[in-house]
C-alpha cells in the first residue's frame, strides 16, 4: 500500500507516463479530438492512419454494435498526407505543454508508396510512426493486405524505416494469419522498432430481416471485447517471438484488460473501442483499476508482470 | 446504449409541406427530447434523424436527397432500421423556456416543449423559414399552448428575416431561464453569442456529418469556431447533439 | 402461412432433414451421444475428429467461458482411427432407423497420414468425412495448420479424396488466414466435396489474478458468439468464390444466426457451442425458431434465400 | 450458468480424518444440493467437487492425488479459482428419505440432509467405507438430527459390509419415499438395481472424468451399463451429476 505503482513505461527512447496509448482511427482525425484524449488520461495518441491521397471512407453504415463487440468499415476516410502533416503539426504544437506522445499512422498500395507517405509524414516529425499494414477495410482497393505473409510485411517495413530516418517505427499486425510470430520476426528483421498488436479482425454482420449485412461495404474490422482473446494470443505469440516493445491492442476496456495485456507481454496498450463502451473517461477509469489491481497485488512497476503469464 | 439496428414499422405518414413528412412508427423508444437515432433503409443508406416524438417514436423528416426521399416513399407497414437513441438530449432549467429552430429543428423541440408544458413552464417557440411553406409544426405547438414567433426570409409569414432576430427581442424583454435551438450551424452560432451577450443559459442542438454515431469515427467534430464555448473535440454524436452552457 | 416451410437440403447425393449438422467434437466421442444428437433434432451428426493414434488431449483446465463464447483446448482426445471404426459402425447402426446421416471427422500430421486414416475411417463408411486441417489446439504436434496455406491443404485434400473412394469429403477450414477463399478454391481443386467453415479461432483467456492464460495449453480456440461474425464473413467468402456446399460452422446459436448463415451461402449449418448456451434442446429450438422466421417472411425453402446476402 | 472462474479465499480448513480435510471459503455460492464446482488451482490443475456446503462455500477434499493434494496445502487466506455451480441436483420427495453415502459421497448429502430436515423430513443417513477412520461426516449428521446408520468392509463401525446392505435392510423395513445417493459407481449401480427391485424412486449423484464440465466435450458420459435406466448420451456434468429416477 506504501508509494503509488509506477505506471510509466518507455518505447525506446519514448517516455509514457502510462501504457494506454489511443488505438489509431478512433478520434484521430482532429489536433483538438488527439489533444482531447491527451488530456483525458492517455499515456500516449495515435492519429488516424493517413495515406497518400485523400479518401471519404465508405458509405453509411460504416458501424455497428453486436453482442460480443463492433463491426467498423470506415474506410480509411483521412486528408491525405500532405493534409496530414498540418494536422500533426498543430496537434504536436497542442501536445507541447504535456509532454504526450504523438504517434502517426500510414497506409498505402504498395511498399515505395509507403515509403513516400512515411517520408512526407516524418516532416511533421511525430513521435512515433505507426505502419498500418493490416487494414481488413480497404481490400477492394489494396488488395490483400501486406500483414498477411512475411515478405510483403518486411518490404513495406524497410521502405518505411529508409523514409524515415531516425523517427521510430511500430509496425500494426492483423489478426488473420496463420502464424503471427513470423509475421513479426519478419518486420522486426527489417527495421521495426515496435509492433502494433492487433488490428480489427474481419467480420460480417447479417441483418436477415433486411436480407444483407449491416455495413454497406458488407465486411469490417471487429474491435472490442470480442477481439481480447484473439489480441492477447497474438501479443502472447509475438512475445515469445521478438524482443521489441509491443503495443497491444485490441479489447481493452477495463483496467484488468490491460493488465491481461502486459501479462500477455505488452509493454504499452492500445485503447479504442473503449471509448464508446465506458465514454470519454475510459483512460482514467482504465488507469484507475489498473493501480488498483497493483495496490492490491504489491505491484511496483508494470515491468515485474509484463509477459508474466506465458513465460514458460 | 447498444449500438445496433432494430426493426420498427412505419405506422403512418404526414404530409406537413411540400418536402416534409411526419413518420410515426409503430412502437415506443424511451428517449429524452434532443436525442437521436440513425435511421438505415438497407441498399439506400443510414443517415440520423433527431426524435421528434418518442411514444411512438416519430421522425420529422425533408426531402433533401437520397435517403430522405426513399423515406418519403415509405407506406404504413414498411419496415425502417433504427439504432438508438443515441447521444444527449437538452434538460430544462427554470419556469421560462425560449425554443428556437430553423428548418427541420423543428423536430427535436417539439418533444421538449410538450415536456416544458407538463412541467408547468412557459414556453416560447421562435421558428424561422426561407418562407412560410417551409415553416413546420407551427399549428402544433400552438395547439399545445406554446407562445408562437415567426419569422422568414422572405417576410411570407411572422417577421421577416432570421429567427435569431426575433429571438434577441425576446431575450431583451422578457425574463426567460433558458434558450433552447436546433438549426442550421449558422443560426446556432449567431444563437451562442447572443446567449453569451445576455448572458443567458443555452443548450443547442448541433448538426455534423455523422458517420459512426457512436463517437468514435470523429466525423462529427464542432470546431469551435463554430462556438468558442464548446471544449475542444466535441463530438456531435456522443458529447452532443446538444451542448448545454454554461 | 400455408404450407410448413421446407427445411431440408443436400449435400452432394445426401439429404438432410434439416440443415443442422452436429459439429465435431462436440459430443461426438461415442454412438449414445451422436445418437442423442440425432435423436434431439440434428439433421446430421459428425463425430470427433479422430487421428492415427489414440491421444489423451490437454491437462484439465480444458475449457473456459468468458464474456463473448467459449474457448476451449480439449487437444484432440480420441482413440485412434482403429477404435474409432467401431465407434463409427456402431454408430451407423443406431442411427440407421433414422435416417440421419453420419459424418467422421480426421486429423493427422502428414498429408500421407491423412490418407491412411481416411483410408481406415472409410471402413466404417460414414456418409462423410470431414477432413480437419485446421484444428488450433495441437500446435506444439502438428506444426501450423494445414488449412493455413493452399498448397498443404490441396496436398491434404488430394491424399484423402484418393484414400477414400466415393465417400464425399468436406475440408474444414480455419479462420485465421488472410484469404480463406484461396484456400477454399484450393481444397475444391483438389477433390472436396464440401467445405466446412470455419474451424475455432485461436485465442487466449488470461486470469489476472492467477498471472496465468486459463487453459492448460495456454491457447485455445474461441467458439460460440463471438465466432459468428467471423465465420460469417468467412461463408460469404468461401461462398463467392467456390460452388460446393458449406457447412457454415461458428457461433449459431438461435433460428436467427442459422438464418444468417444460409444467408451468407451456407447449405448447412454447424451447430457445437448452442449446446452449452440452450442445453439440450438446442437443435430443436433453433428448428422452430428457423420455421418462424421463414412463416413469417414467407420463406418457403432455404434454397430460397441461400446466399441472398452477398451476392451482388 | 457462466463458465468462468471466480476467485474465492480459504477462510479454514478442518481435518476430518486421515486423509479428508473439509473447506471453508469466505463467500456463499447460490446452488442446490448435488450440483458440484470444477475448482482450479493454476499450474496444478482443475478438478470436480460436490458442492459440500453453499453459505458459505464448503468442499470436502479427500486426498487422492496431486490436486487434492494441493487443496490440502491451503492455507486461510489462500485463492481457489472456481467455476460453478454447474450440473443439476437433488430434489426431494415426500416426507421420509434415505441418504446413502459411499467415501466422499457423503459431501453432496451434508446440504441435503440440512435440507430436508428443514423441510421437516424424516432423514435416514447410511454412510459406508473401508474402515471406520476413513467414515465422514457421521457426528455431523447424527448432530444435526439424522437417523445414522453405519457400514465398514472391515467391520471397524457399524454393520460389516457394504452401505448397499444396510439400505436394503432399511427399505425393507420402513416407509420411504426416495433414496438419494452418491459414492463409487459400482455402489450407486448396486443401489439403482436394488431401488428397481423395491420399486423406490431414486437420485443418484454419478462421477465420472470431467473435461469440460460444460456439456460438450462428452468425456462425463455414464454408460447405460452403470444403469440401464439411465438415457443413452446421458452426460454427468451436463444432465447430472444427479441422475433422478423415474
Ligand atoms: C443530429 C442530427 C439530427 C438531424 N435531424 C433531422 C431531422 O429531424 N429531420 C431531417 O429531415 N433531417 C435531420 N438531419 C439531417 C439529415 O440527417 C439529413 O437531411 C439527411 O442525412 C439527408 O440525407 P439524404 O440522403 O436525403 O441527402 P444527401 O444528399 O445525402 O445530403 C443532403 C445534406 O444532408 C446532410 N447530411 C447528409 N448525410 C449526413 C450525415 N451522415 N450526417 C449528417 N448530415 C448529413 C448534409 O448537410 C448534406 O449536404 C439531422 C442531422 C443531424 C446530424
Ligand atoms: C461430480 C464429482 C464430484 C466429486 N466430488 C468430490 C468431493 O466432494 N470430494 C472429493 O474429494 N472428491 C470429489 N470428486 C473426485 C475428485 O474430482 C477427485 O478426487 C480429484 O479429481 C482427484 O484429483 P487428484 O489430482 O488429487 O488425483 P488424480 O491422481 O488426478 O486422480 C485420482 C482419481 O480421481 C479421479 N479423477 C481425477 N481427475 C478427475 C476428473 N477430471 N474428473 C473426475 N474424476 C477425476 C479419478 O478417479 C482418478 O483415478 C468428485 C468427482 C466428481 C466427478
Ligand atoms: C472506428 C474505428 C476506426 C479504426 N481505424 C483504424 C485506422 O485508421 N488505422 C488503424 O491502424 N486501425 C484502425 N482501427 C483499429 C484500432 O486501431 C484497433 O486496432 C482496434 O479497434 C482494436 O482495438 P479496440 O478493441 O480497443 O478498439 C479502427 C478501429 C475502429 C473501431
Ligand atoms: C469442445 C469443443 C471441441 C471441439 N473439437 C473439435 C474437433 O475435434 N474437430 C473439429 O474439427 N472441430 C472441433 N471443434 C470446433 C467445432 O466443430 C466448431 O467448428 C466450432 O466450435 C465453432 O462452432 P460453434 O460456435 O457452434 O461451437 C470443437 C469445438 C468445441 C467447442
Ligand atoms: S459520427 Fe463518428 S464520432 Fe460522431
Ligand atoms: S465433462 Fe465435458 S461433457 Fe461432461
Amino acid at each position: 500500500m506504501s508509494k503509488d505503482p509506477d505506471l510509466s513505461i518507455n518505447i525506446g527512447k519514448l517516455k509514457l507516463h502510462n501504457p494506454l496509448v489511443l488505438a489509431s482511427g478512433v478520434l484521430g482525425t482532429s489536433a483538438s479530438l488527439l489533444y482531447r484524449a491527451a488530456r483525458s488520461g492517455a499515456g500516449a495518441v495515435t492519429a488516424k492512419s493517413c495515406g497518400p491521397e485523400a479518401r471519404a471512407g465508405h458509405p453509411n453504415p460504416v458501424m455497428v454494435e453486436w453482442e460480443g463487440g463492433l463491426l467498423n468499415a470506415i474506410g480509411l476516410t483521412n486528408p491525405g498526407a500532405k493534409e496530414e502533416v498540418a494536422l500533426l503539426k498543430e496537434t504536436k504544437r497542442q501536445l507541447a505543454a504535456t509532454g504526450i506522445p504523438l504517434f502517426a499512422s500510414i497506409f498505402a498500395g504498395t511498399p515505395e508508396e509507403f515509403g513516400l507517405v512515411a517520408g512526407i509524414i516524418a516532416e511533421a516529425d511525430p513521435d512515433l510512426i505507426e505502419v498500418n499494414i493490416s487494414c481488413p477495410n480497404v481490400r477492394g482497393d489494396f488488395g490483400t493486405p501486406f500483414a498477411a505473409d512475411e515478405h510483403s510485411a518486411a518490404l513495406v517495413t524497410r521502405a518505411v524505416k529508409e523514409a524515415v530516418g531516425i523517427t521510430p517505427i511500430a509496425v500494426k499486425l492483423a489478426p488473420n494469419v496463420p502464424n503471427i510470430g513470423r509475421i513479426a520476426a519478419a518486420v522486426v528483421n527489417a527495421g521495426a522498432d515496435a509492433i502494433t498488436a492487433i488490428n480489427t479482425m474481419p467480420g460480417m454482420v447479417i441483418d436477415a430481416e433486411a436480407c444483407q449485412p449491416v455495413l454497406t461495404n458488407r465486411t469490417g474490422g471487429i474491435s472490442g471485447p470480442a477481439l481480447k482473446p484473439i489480441a492477447l494470443r497474438c501479443v502472447a505469440e509475438i512475445a515469445k517471438t521478438v524482443d521489441v516493445p509491443i503495443i497491444g491492442t485490441g479489447g481493452v476496456i477495463t483496467g484488468m484488460d490491460a493488465i491481461e495485456m502486459i501479462l500477455a507481454g505488452a509493454k504499452a496498450v492500445g485503447v479504442g473501442s473503449a471509448y464508446w463502451y465506458r465514454g470519454p473517461e475510459a483512460f482514467r477509469l482504465i488507469i484507475e483499476e489498473m493501480k488498483a489491481f497493483m495496490i492490491d497485488h504489491d505491484i511496483q512497476s508494470l515491468e515485474d508482470i509484463r509477459g508474466k503469464a506465458v513465460r514458460r | 446504449m447498444k449500438a445496433d439496428f432494430f426493426t420498427v414499422k412505419i405506422k403512418r405518414t404526414v404530409k406537413l409541406n411540400h418536402r416534409t413528412i411526419w413518420v410515426e412508427m409503430n412502437q415506443t423508444l424511451d428517449a429524452q427530447p434532443g436525442q437521436f437515432v440513425m435511421a438505415w433503409l438497407p441498399g439506400v443508406g443510414e443517415r440520423p434523424f433527431s426524435i421528434a416524438g418518442s411514444a411512438p417514436l416519430c421522425l420529422l423528416v425533408v426531402d433533401v436527397g437520397p435517403f430522405s426521399q426513399a423515406i418519403h416513399q415509405l407506406k404504413p407497414g414498411d419496415t425502417l432500421w433504427i439504432k438508438g437513441p443515441l447521444g444527449h438530449g437538452f434538460s430544462l432549467l427554470g419556469d421560462a423556456a425560449i425554443l428556437a429552430g430553423g428548418g427541420y429543428g423543428a423536430a427535436p423541440l417539439w418533444p421538449l416543449a410538450q415536456l416544458a408544458l407538463s412541467q408547468g413552464m412557459n414556453v416560447q417557440v421562435c421558428l424561422g423559414a426561407r418562407s412560410k411553406a417551409d415553416l413546420l409544426l407551427c399549428d402544433a405547438f400552438e395547439e399545445i399552448g406554446c407562445e408562437l414567433t415567426l419569422a422568414t426570409e422572405d417576410g411570407s409569414a411572422g417577421e421577416t428575416g432570421l429567427v435569431t432576430g426575433v429571438v434577441e427581442k425576446i431575450l431583451k424583454s422578457k425574463k426567460i431561464d433558458g434558450l433552447y435551438a436546433c438549426g442550421p450551424t449558422g443560426m446556432l452560432t449567431a444563437l451562442a453569442s447572443l446567449a453569451k451577450t445576455y448572458n443567458f443559459p443555452y443548450q443547442l442542438s448541433w448538426e455534423a456529418l455523422m458517420r459512426c454515431g457512436m463517437g468514435l469515427c470523429g466525423s462529427c467534430e464542432v470546431p469551435q469556431t463554430c462556438d468558442p464555448a464548446l471544449p475542444p473535440g466535441w463530438l456531435a454524436c456522443f458529447d452532443g447533439p446538444v451542448f448545454r452552457y454554461p
